[in-house]
């Protein structure tokens, strides 16, 4: 019962630039937030981690808090400030 | 056949479209409610410039989480009309390679009446800039760089604040 | 060719070609003096609405003291150009009949900027209605009327203020 | 030496309609002021005397106030006020 879940992880901007993937599909364990998420990916990508301080999330494409619950199969997107327009 | 009036694009923007799609569901919506035709529409575009922060640009890369900014331009708009139910807004992002002089964004708002109109407007531009996932990463002479502007939360009422304000409503 | 920027014409207004005669002036401007590129352009279209102060619109009569309109077009300009001179303006307005939906005036305001080409679009048009020598008869269903607003004061420093006020800038 | 001077006023609007004419001419004494061109005016029409109240002026297409001293040749015009836009 404490299968690992499978999310997908979506990059953009610099944040893509420095991990070096648009997309990554990586297992969780249940009950992770999307602070896990990025916890992991921190481990991963040691660069990723000083955007811990200026980080949007989403997740399945709708803005989502770092404390939300993450489903199996969830897209999660870190997103890095935004500068549109 | 009017052009949708949310959408993200590698092809080049035209703001005649834009507003035309704008007016024709405006005066669609003012024939099924009996409410007022549009007497004002205010538009703007966003345009690369030849400078940014003292560099000389040679041109930018937009990207954007398609879905997302979607969602967020229909939230924006959902905003204004919470404010102005009779304004119709439009919103055109182009992401890919844009040179000097070529629009990134516009932005269309129809209203019965010019105050509301310019408003929403301008409030759009400032929460396009707040809240929607779109990045652009500058190519200048000596170099490049990532643009990093707000972080973006929509719930931050204190932005949205700021945008109202700016839009001296 | 582009249009001329400043205008008063019989003819249906073209958003697009008063967007395109602003912009360029402006690079031709950035070219020449090294200032920068436009960054933002912002529009204003009047279009003829459905109905007013409670009366079903048929069409509207404008009519102009062409040669003093487009000295105000002028003056107008020159007030925006006093407190942002890197603003480019252009003014197109319709005279002769016009039927609900068709734009009587058309306003572009282009700078390195969104604030400033935000705020003068919208200065603009308060100022065409306050002192600009043109006027509209009504025909309604039921009857017609002349529509008389501001006493036209160019130099009324309260009128401007009040522009400006609502320019919020 | 105290030749007459000769104006055309131009008329808009509902004082167009009033007077029923887009265009006068009429002779004027030298020294003459655009407020003495339109008492003249209220005196040949009454109807137009009320718009006195909310009156613009101008003379050779530049806005002016009814105090200016008018010249042989100038083209006055009297406008209600505008509704442009």
């Amino acid at each position: 019962m404490a299968a690992s879940m499978r999310v997908t992880v979506r990059l953009f901007a610099r944040l893509r630039d420095v991990v070096g993937e648009t997309e990554l599909v990586r297992e969780i364990p249940p009950d992770a937030t999307v602070a896990d998420v990025w916890q992991a990916l921190a481990v991963e990508w040691p660069a990723v981690a000083a955007y811990g301080a200026s980080l949007s999330c989403a997740v399945n494409a709708d803005y989502a808090r770092m404390t939300a619950r993450v489903e199996d199969g969830d897209e999660v997107a870190f997103l890095p400030p935004v500068s549109g327009g | 056949m009017a052009v949708s009036r949310f959408t993200i694009t590698r092809e080049p923007l035209i703001l005649r479209a834009l507003v035309e799609a704008v007016l024709e569901a405006h005066h669609d919506d003012a024939r099924a409610t009996g409410r007022p035709s549009p007497g004002a529409a205010a538009s703007f575009v966003g345009l690369v410039r030849n400078e940014n922060a003292g560099r000389r640009v040679l041109y930018l890369e937009y990207e954007a989480y398609e879905p997302l900014a979607l969602a967020v331009f229909e939230r924006i708009t959902n905003e204004v009309n919470k404010r102005w139910p009779e304004v119709v807004l439009g919103i055109h992002h182009r992401i890919g390679r844009l040179d000097v002089g070529q629009p990134s964004v516009a932005i269309v708002a129809s209203s019965p009446h010019r105050a509301e109109a310019s408003g929403a407007c301008r409030y759009v531009i400032e929460r396009v800039k707040q809240i929607a996932p779109i990045w652009k990463r500058e190519v200048f002479d000596g170099g490049e760089t990532w643009i990093e502007g707000a972080v973006a939360d929509p719930e931050d009422e204190a932005a949205a604040a700021e945008a109202w304000r700016r839009a001296c409503a």
